[in-house]
């Protein structure tokens, strides 16, 4: 086992953490949460396997991705936490309206 | 190991100290204002001592000068932050602790 | 010295540890602000430690980023979320 | 030697175990401002985490995004959250139209997920360069001598072309989904102008020096942008607005800045190489620095934007 | 003229035209509805370009910054990314007809740059050849559509745009661990080298669960489907259109374009296909069922999508035997619903503006009063269902005759069914149209552009009837379902 695996792991362990409160929240505040931490575990993933160079530095193509990922991930928070405003605002809560509802 | 060793290795552990006297400050005092007080030790002196040992290991000027300016940021952030705390505690009407 | 740089990065990651009780207990929202504004001074020793250790000086302009972001979401908290009445009482 | 393992593992241990328990409680914390705040601290968690792997640039971006910006928009969005909705936080019955044999299943599917992907992550080898060795070889020709930058700008610069579209996209989006921006707090107050008014400068001092060393260590646009988002966060925090007058088509060219260089850096390339983004070698690095400034003021620019929120208004509404 | 016109670089203008008309309208916002119907036919010229030199060249390849794979990105083009670009720009022409009228200053000002920046990122994803490349278009497409349900407002909308994003953003997620698991596992992200080199190894498996599941649910396969009838049907009427005439199929072109080539090695099995079509037939009964029991016209026509999503998805286990014939099946389909959807929903738009509702119960005699709409309705029926002669018929007759061959009797039954409960809900639909409501309503009048876009669009999916040979002669461009595959 080396560094690598162990970030890996913890990064896949993230990823089935937030699945889990993703799934289980109504609140969307944290739905959006879960969501980041969900994309962290995802990015630890690609960093950390990056690491298999041995010596040498590590693989900085994931590197360049996860940063392009952050910045995606701020802009979709972003927006994510604007319309969840908008629809507490509509409804008084900030929870997805039933569906069927008419 | 040098002379110059020994020296930071007393502040770094000095430092540490302070740190931890910062944690238990923030987890035994009683209120807001008293955890402030503990906060700030770790801040000013705790990341100062810090500071001062790794300047002595510093390969370069430019990177003492960077260590400097990391410590005096985080003084100056850290007053002004634990000033709004607290002012903006006292003006929300959070007690003061008393015996 | 790398030994000892490393230990204290590992010591000052178990004091975060401990601080984090501050942040589940509370009571008020101030003191879990607190409580993390102390969390960023700890990352930004852990950061000039690890800095240090492993001879990487790109760590000490995270430190500095660390420094100056904390200010700011500290400014955040207490300029927008911090509600104006006060209901959580000490 | 063998302390010095030995650390490194208690480090990593401590650090991956303490980001799964963070991230647990975040997820999980009844108090709505509990779990903002302990996100924060799994951001401060997951910077440390990306110096450990040696990627201080995605520490750099994580420290100033992740960490940084994206807790001060959580921080604002539970302000407004609490002002709209009547209890204001937290506390509501949570998960209660899930019933708890349910929440079982979830749970299953999860660990059945962790499990599948935790023997996938062992079974892959232990050694592999990626594209480690193609990055070395062309990083001569590519005109910075950081091979994270050079991907980001150079090998992979299409990405990142489109990368700055999804930024506006998603200020498009809150502008057009309407309402006001974050009014005024109460009076900023002598200490927070004061802070104002150093933190400002130094944030965009170092912006200007992440922007700098990009092209031979960690740094480039992303940081230095994210950096200059965050003094335009702090002065807005201030209470400090530009004149109505910045705020129609300045405001839109500064916004557009960064996507438009590189389109026509992008058009015009294709005309003298034959290829999209194709750096001559020779102009590569002050074509590439070019490309960086204008994506880095764009990218603050509309970062910060972003945590106004709603549109702001200018004197003179073109719609 | 005629060099102009052959070694003009029509591809990258399809990526470049849009982000800089977006751009533009943004900087100029009086002026986005000009400038947004400049670019859309200047896009769709373009595409006529684009397939003017691939029928000469055959694939389109695009080593961007000159690298090519694995160090630089590659654009990539054959027949089957010709036919989802082709679909976009005439989908993008009528739809952008139809806004030109719909919005007014106000709106125009917001959906212009939205649909500008969304029609790149369409044509970005249809032209990529990596799959990194693909999360970002997969990102900026689903930002800029989120943004363009919610430009409807009010409760519904917004509700419908949030559950939009969320499923738009956990979809993506998936996929990007599959991309990280593919990246450490194979050492690339292009998608012909993956092909070389992915075989049928734990990470791989891994990655195709990812990645599928992901896709299924950006693609709105049942049971992933829960987000789409609100989100489609709470959008402005151009918005429904683009959503469930192009946005759906842009991850199912993945999903297809990673089944034909990365992971290739492990399709082999049945095991998937199976499932897949398992999938896809309940989305068939389910989709049209829940479309036949909507009281309101835009729910049943995004159910009617979900239905009509299902089809695409009883390729996968026809094609292990059918080869090619299945698959063009599918694209037919793809495209003609393509139309047919716009169309369909550009129709309800007009009903919706004339009489301020969309309850299917209160058309009140439509059929007198908006005649070119309910023909636009009409037409588009005969191609959903699957009648000749109609593009729709087409696809369905290719499929038919796929399952027919295997003796899959099960689908079969399923195509049949599907195509009888189609039946039921447009002329369940077209019934109230002729017929008069208890409650007559205030009318306003639809603008003549409107309604002739629709029919336009409807038409366009008739016509495809006629079309089969050349427009598959097109698909067949670089042979994008192997070369063992048996021609249509």
């Amino acid at each position: 086992m080396s560094t690598s695996l162990l970030y890996a792991l913890v990064g896949i362990g993230l990823f089935s953490l937030s699945l889990y409160g993703l799934i289980v929240h109504s609140h969307l505040l944290r739905k959006i949460l879960a969501l980041n931490i969900m994309g962290s575990g995802i990015f630890l993933v690609l960093v950390a396997l990056a690491g298999r160079t041995g010596e040498a530095p590590p693989d900085a193509v994931p590197h360049a991705m996860v940063i392009t990922g952050i910045v995606v991930a701020v802009s979709a928070t972003a927006l994510a936490l604007t319309l969840m405003l908008k629809l507490a605002a509509e409804t008084g809560r900030a929870e997805l309206p039933d569906e069927g509802r008419e | 190991m040098m002379l110059i060793d020994y020296l930071s290795a007393v502040l770094l552990i000095a430092g540490a100290v302070f740190f931890l006297a910062g944690t238990v400050g923030l987890l035994r005092f009683s209120d807001v204002y008293m955890r402030l007080h503990a906060l700030t030790k770790a801040d000013n002196v705790g990341l100062g001592l810090m500071t001062a040992g790794l300047v002595m290991q510093a390969e370069s000027w430019a990177v003492a000068g960077k260590l400097l300016l990391i410590w005096l940021l985080v003084l100056l952030a850290g007053a002004g932050v634990a000033h709004l705390i607290a002012s903006g505690a006292l003006k929300r009407g959070i007690r003061v602790w008393k015996r | 010295m790398q030994t000892l740089y490393l230990a204290l990065a590992v010591f000052l990651l178990l004091n975060l540890g401990a601080g984090m009780w501050r942040v589940l207990r509370g009571p008020s929202a101030a003191d879990r602000m607190l409580a993390a504004q102390l969390f960023g001074t700890t990352a930004v020793a852990v950061l000039v430690l690890l800095g240090q250790a492993m001879e990487s000086t790109a760590l000490l302009d995270v430190a500095l980023l660390f420094a100056l972001l904390a200010a700011v979401t500290a400014v955040a908290f207490v300029r927008r979320a911090w509600p104006e009445t006060n209901n959580d009482v000490d | 030697m063998e302390a010095l393992t030995l650390l490194g593992w208690m480090f990593d241990g401590l650090l991956g175990l303490g980001l799964l328990w963070v991230a647990w409680r975040a997820l999980t914390s009844p108090d709505l401002f509990r779990a903002i705040v302990l996100f924060i601290a799994f951001g401060l968690l997951m910077a440390l985490a990306w110096v450990r792997l040696e990627a201080p640039d995605v520490a750099l971006a994580e420290a100033a995004i992740g960490a940084g910006l994206t807790g001060a928009l959580l921080l604002a969005a539970f302000a407004k959250l609490s002002s709209i909705t009547a209890s204001g936080d937290e506390k509501q019955a949570d998960s209660a139209r899930i019933y708890s044999h349910q929440l079982y299943w979830i749970a299953a599917v999860a660990l059945l997920v962790a499990a599948g992907l935790g023997y996938v992550i062992l079974s892959l080898p232990p050694y592999a360069a990626g594209l480690s060795v193609e990055v070395a070889a062309n990083l001569q020709t590519s005109g910075v001598s950081h091979p994270v930058t050079a991907v980001l700008l150079n090998f992979r610069g299409y990405d990142t072309l489109l990368e700055m579209v999804v930024l506006l996209v998603a200020l498009l989006g809150v502008w057009s989904l309407g309402g006001p921006a974050i009014g005024r707090g109460s009076a900023p107050g002598p200490v927070l102008d004061m802070m104002a008014r150093v933190l400002v400068p130094l944030l965009i001092m170092v912006a200007a020096y992440l922007l700098w060393v990009g092209a031979h260590a960690p740094g480039g646009a992303f940081q230095a942008g994210a950096v200059l988002g965050a003094a335009g966060v702090l002065l807005l925090l201030a209470d400090w607005r530009p004149r109505a007058g910045l705020m129609g088509w300045p405001l839109r060219l500064m916004l557009v800045a960064g996507p438009a260089a590189f389109v026509v850096m992008a058009a015009l390339l294709y005309m003298v190489e034959g290829r999209l983004l194709a750096f001559p070698p020779a102009q590569a690095g002050m074509l590439i620095l070019m490309l960086e400034t204008a994506a880095t003021v764009s990218i603050g620019v509309t970062l910060a934007a972003l945590f106004l929120g709603g549109r702001p208004q200018s004197d003179k509404e073109h719609t | 003229m005629d060099v102009v016109f052959t070694e003009f670089p029509w591809g990258v203008m399809l990526i470049l035209l849009p982000l800089v008309g977006g751009m533009i309208c943004l900087l100029w916002p009086r002026r986005g509805r000009t400038l947004g119907l400049v670019t859309v036919f200047a896009v769709a010229l373009s595409v006529v370009g684009v397939a003017w030199q691939m029928l000469d060249t055959g694939i389109y390849r695009h080593a961007v910054g000159g690298w090519g794979a694995p160090l630089g990105i590659d654009l990539y083009a054959d027949g089957l990314s010709l036919l989802m670009l082709a679909a976009s720009a005439l989908v993008g022409l009528g739809v952008s007809v139809y806004s030109a009228a719909y919005f007014g200053r106000e709106d125009g000002t917001r959906f212009w740059p939205l649909w500008l920046f969304l029609l790149a990122a369409l044509n970005a994803l249809f032209l990529s050849g990596d799959i990194f490349n693909v999360y970002v278009t997969f990102e900026l497409m689903g930002l800029a559509a989120v943004a363009l349900v919610a430009l409807a407002g009010g409760q519904n909308a917004l509700g419908g745009a949030m559950r939009y994003l969320l499923a738009a953003l956990l979809g993506s997620l998936a996929y990007l661990l599959g991309i990280a698991l593919l990246y450490h596992g194979f050492g690339t992200v292009d998608i012909a080298l993956l092909a070389d080199r992915v075989d049928a190894s734990p990470v791989a498996w891994a990655a195709l669960g990812l990645m599928g599941a992901g896709l299924l649910l950006k693609t709105a396969v049942f049971p992933l489907h829960f987000w789409l009838p609100p989100a489609h049907a709470s959008a402005p009427a151009p918005v429904s259109a683009l959503l469930s005439a192009l946005v759906v199929k842009a991850s199912f072109y993945i999903l297809l374009r990673l089944w034909l080539e990365v992971f290739e090695p492990l399709v082999g099995s049945d095991a998937v296909s199976t499932l897949l079509g398992l999938l896809g037939a309940m989305a068939v009964l389910w989709g049209s069922v829940q479309a036949l029991r909507q009281s309101r016209l835009k729910l049943l026509i995004a159910y009617s999508t979900v239905a009509q999503i299902g089809y695409l998805f009883l390729a996968f286990p026809l094609a292990a035997a059918a080869g090619a014939t299945a698959w063009y099946a599918a694209l037919y389909l793809a495209l003609s619903h393509a139309l047919a959807k716009a169309a369909m929903f550009l129709a309800a738009g007009n009903l919706l503006h004339f009489g301020g509702h969309d309850r299917i119960a209160g058309l009140d005699r439509v059929v007198q009063r908006l005649p070119l709409t309910a023909a636009a309705f009409a037409l588009a029926g005969v191609s959903i269902m699957g009648l000749p002669p109609s593009g729709g018929f087409i696809g369905k007759w290719l499929m038919l005759e796929a399952a027919l061959g295997q003796e899959r009797w099960d689908l079969v039954a399923v195509m049949i069914a599907g195509g009888l409960l189609a039946a039921a809900y447009i002329f369940k639909v077209l019934g109230y149209a002729f017929t008069q409501a208890d409650v007559t309503h205030e009318s306003r009048a639809v603008p003549v552009s409107m309604e002739w876009a629709a029919l336009l669009l409807a038409l366009g999916a008739v016509l495809l009837g006629f079309l089969a040979v050349p427009v598959l002669s097109l698909v067949g461009i670089g042979e994008p379902f192997g070369v063992s595959g048996v021609g249509p």
